[in-house]
């Protein structure tokens, strides 16, 4: 047995074992699409927002365990949130993977949770692509949502 | 004779590298190959005693070292039996060799109406210049399929060359390992009016190549993935059909008269090495030759043949159906790379856990997408071997593969 | 703190080869500069130790080789002063870069009626991209005179700039060794709404560069010029240029999607980096960044501006009206390259007999035939210097040019 | 003073300052140019020829000695010569400077003479276009006033 713990945690091969909130929203939720041109991995995210809540959301495409897993989990952590308070956790995260700075402007009380799990990929940083891919995908949603 | 692997791996320093305590295992040679000493050698000596401008300069040091970068180029010629070296043109590497056919002969040859064939398992760097290309130029592009053997499929080739200007194809597939027949696509391209353009980069590393016998017109491949240098890859094409090629890059080496409204072209292969080549490289590359001629590519072959087979029963006896093989059974048929799908696993996380046990393995579409789609995987792993692979290669994959499955 | 020559000397291997028995004095590095024994042992370990595919593999050693090659990035962008290494693309020498912004910048932007401005004093690399575009698209190119004494000639460049869309000139050329007002000739092709492309081949080996003080839009220059490896250059362009503008070759690591029909580009800089890179070469070139960085570029300058002016007074010292220095008298406004006709004798032959006194200089047209034409020379010897040459080299070739005199 | 003495011989040096037969012939003489790209000289050679016979030849343009003094020689060499002849003393001079093999086609009659001080130009391999340049584009220039 190799020292992988630290990687894949038990949460997370449970969230790629059974994704939570797997499968699509027909419109007038949103979809948006993300890739990773590396890997291959690609990733659908549907959004069902009003009056700035994210009322529902499912996740799908296919990769590897890291970027199911933190689909799976992101998607849990943003259903019924408000959109700025999605803006936020999402940032936060980001800052997890330390590919954002942690400039303080994340209210204190905005906490990841399980998703914290995650936080052993930044060890394997070609990993952190695949697990922000879902992230960064939502964010685009967020954003042609408004328009 | 065959090849003594233990001596071989001893020239290569970098396959007794401890990695956590334990040796690794580079099983990513169809990317790049590990450069022996002589070559790591021949460079800094070459850095440290003779370094000069070749070519433009006419004192003695300058003379001495165009005189090595020349017969660099001699050694690549035999190599490939071209028959002479002015066939021999130095790029940056393989991809810049093929763009070079496509915006060199292919501007000047390619209309609206006409068609350049290539297959169904090219890499980007035999696809996207053609591509880019057809953008501009508005000629067809046409594909040859594959037999759900990961053969190409010939039974309607000679159709899709018909009225076909060039053939564009892979001597080896870098993802399935599958070795074309490449002799007979040259003599159906040119049955049908068309060049045969080969992508050597799987093939001239591995086995004797022979350009005269194979009857190609153009033949790409790069040094690096044969015990060479990065920095430097090799077109070679037919004499008469360089010299009809308009430039590609223009500048300072290529020109032989340069006014202000026009210029004139130097002889060949000048007219296609613009600005200061590769110098050291092109030398490691002529040392890196003599290595591998050194050894016999028959022997190479000989060794990659036996560790394909090797391989291929020491993963299927053990793995059974929780693994496939994407590519061709036979070992005659194919070259020692195997790409592969593990009990469903993603390949990034069957590559994360062989890096674990120091196996390193590629995982991804191996720049060969339209492939991909077509064996229906968005990814596959691959572990792929070189002259200097052996047995304990073989078994630490096949070992550490018992673990991906502990994780998943 | 000065540069102390005899420190620097003795890091570069080639300096002190003997031959025939006696020392050798290299005055040929415009040509191409020595490498220190840190960018071969750079190299070399590299390749021993760390050599491993880029970008495309995900195993521990490929992560690692990726960062020495992004680090060099970071390390090159830092040096000329870029906003972001995303600015920095890797091509295989200085002609490659400027046949790129040709070919990419100038195929999607010039046209019939459109105006490309250049120098009298451009290199057939700075010169040829553009005629070899100007045939397909048809625009005109303009060409800035010199004055007497070896300057460009700006008292018409505003006229010579309307209309145009792009003034591509050298930083320094490599026949005069006159250093051009870079940054006004910047905002003169800003105020005529053309885009500002620098070939800095010359300039960037020898004085701090920082393209955000220029202003400029594209720079390029050569590795094998700065101490660096052979087989790479450099292209640093604004990021929302090179982003607007469509891929050069096409091929593995380009690309985000490749369909049958159809492809898309990755993001920068790896659009521009088709194909497997220059590895060991960039990581060759960081070295080196590193290495002119720890003497420091403003010490490199200082110290070929006194060789400059004690060249100058020992050869006109010694020779008079013998000797005639095309370029600059003031070491201010020059860098340390001398071209010159020396009694009448053929270049070659002036060579041919300092080469009898490993005195190495060039003899030729430098490829910059438009420029020779006009100073009214079909060739010229060359003698130029970098940071490790000293005194010594410039009284071997007063010496050896005595010589001369008593052969012809 | 150095150990050039090989190639640039007495000889040469006089050809070199004294030219013969430097200027140009009017037409219908015929006139040839060749170049050297790699150091820039230029060579124009003048041939005036009847019945199978090169009654005169002169040549002008700038090169360095080695270019201008063989150029020289070889005007004295081929005056009144047959076509013939003067092909073959080429052919002779272009395996004196190694870049043609002897195949024994050439009569033994035919000598260089003076010409035969060129031979140190072997030692210098970048010289050798130098020495031929005139030689091939005299060879052009016969090629084309046979057409
Ligand atoms: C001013 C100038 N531009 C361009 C070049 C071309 O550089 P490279 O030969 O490295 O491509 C050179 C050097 O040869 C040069 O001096
Ligand atoms: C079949 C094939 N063609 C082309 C290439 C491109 O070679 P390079 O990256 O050296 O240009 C490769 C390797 O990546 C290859 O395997």
């Amino acid at each position: 047995m190799s020292n992988l713990e630290d990687l894949y945690r038990e949460v997370i091969l449970d969230h790629y074992r059974t994704p939570r909130n797997k499968g699509e929203l027909p419109p007038p939720a949103t979809c948006t699409e993300g890739a990773n041109p590396l890997c291959g991995d690609e990733i659908r995210i549907f959004l069902d927002i009003a009056d700035g809540v994210v009322r529902d959301v499912r996740f799908s495409g296919h990769g590897c365990s890291i970027s199911q897993a933190s689909a799976s989990m992101m998607t849990i952590a943003v259903k019924g949130k408000s959109v700025a308070d999605v803006r936020a956790v999402a940032k936060r995260f980001k800052q997890l993977m330390t590919i954002e700075e942690d400039d303080g402007k994340v209210p204190a009380d905005i906490r990841l949770g399980d998703i914290e799990a995650l936080q052993g990929v930044v060890k394997y940083p070609v990993r952190i692509k695949c697990a922000v891919l879902g992230w960064n995908t939502l964010l685009e949603g967020l954003d042609s949502a408004r328009t | 004779m065959t090849l003594d692997v233990a001596a071989v791996r001893r020239e290569f320093a970098l396959l007794s590298r401890m990695v956590a305590g334990k040796p690794i295992h580079y099983l990513d040679s169809a990317n790049t190959s590990h450069k022996p000493e002589c070559v790591i050698n021949a460079m800094s000596s070459f850095m440290r005693e003779s370094y000069s401008p070749i070519g433009r300069s006419s004192y003695s040091l300058a003379t001495e070292a165009s005189d090595v970068y020349e017969a660099a180029r001699t050694k690549v010629a035999k190599f490939i039996n071209a028959r002479s070296s002015r066939e021999v043109v130095f790029t940056k590497n393989a991809t810049e060799s093929l763009n070079l056919a496509a915006q060199s002969w292919g501007r000047a040859n390619l209309q609206p109406g006409d068609a350049v064939v290539l297959t169904h398992m090219e890499h980007h760097a035999n696809i996207v210049p053609w591509q880019m290309l057809a953008k501009e130029k508005g000629f067809e592009i046409r594909w040859v399929p594959l037999t759900s053997d990961f053969q190409l499929d010939l039974s309607s080739l000679d159709q899709l060359l018909r009225g076909a200007k060039a053939f564009a194809f892979t001597s080896m597939s870098n993802v399935l390992g599958t070795i074309n027949p490449t002799r007979e696509l040259c003599a159906a391209a040119h049955a049908a009016g068309a060049i045969a353009i080969v992508d050597g980069c799987q093939s001239v590393p591995h086995m004797a190549t022979d350009v005269q016998q194979w009857n190609a017109d153009m033949l790409a491949f790069s040094s690096h993935k044969m015990c060479g240098p990065t920095g430097v890859g090799v077109l070679w094409a037919r004499e008469d059909l360089l010299d009809s090629m308009p430039p590609f890059l223009g500048g300072g080496g290529m020109i032989s008269e340069v006014r202000l409204d026009d210029f004139t072209c130097a002889e060949l292969p000048h007219k296609f090495e613009a600005g200061t080549p590769p110098i050291v490289e092109v030398v490691g590359l002529g040392t890196a030759v003599d290595f591998l001629q050194g050894i016999g590519m028959n022997e190479v072959r000989r060794h990659e043949m036996e560790l394909t087979n090797y391989a291929y029963h020491a993963l299927t006896a053990r793995y059974g159906n929780d693994i496939t093989i994407h590519g061709p059974v036979n070992p005659e048929m194919r070259g020692a790379t195997f790409s592969f799908a593990f009990r469903g696993v993603h390949p990034h996380d069957v590559s994360q856990v062989l890096d674990q046990h120091n196996v390193y393995v590629r995982a991804g579409h191996h720049c060969a997408k339209p492939l991909m789609r077509l064996i229906g995987a968005n990814a596959t792993a691959r572990a792929s071997m070189y002259l200097y692979s052996n047995e304990s290669d073989v078994d630490a994959l096949v070992e550490a593969l018992d673990d991906v499955s502990s994780i998943f």
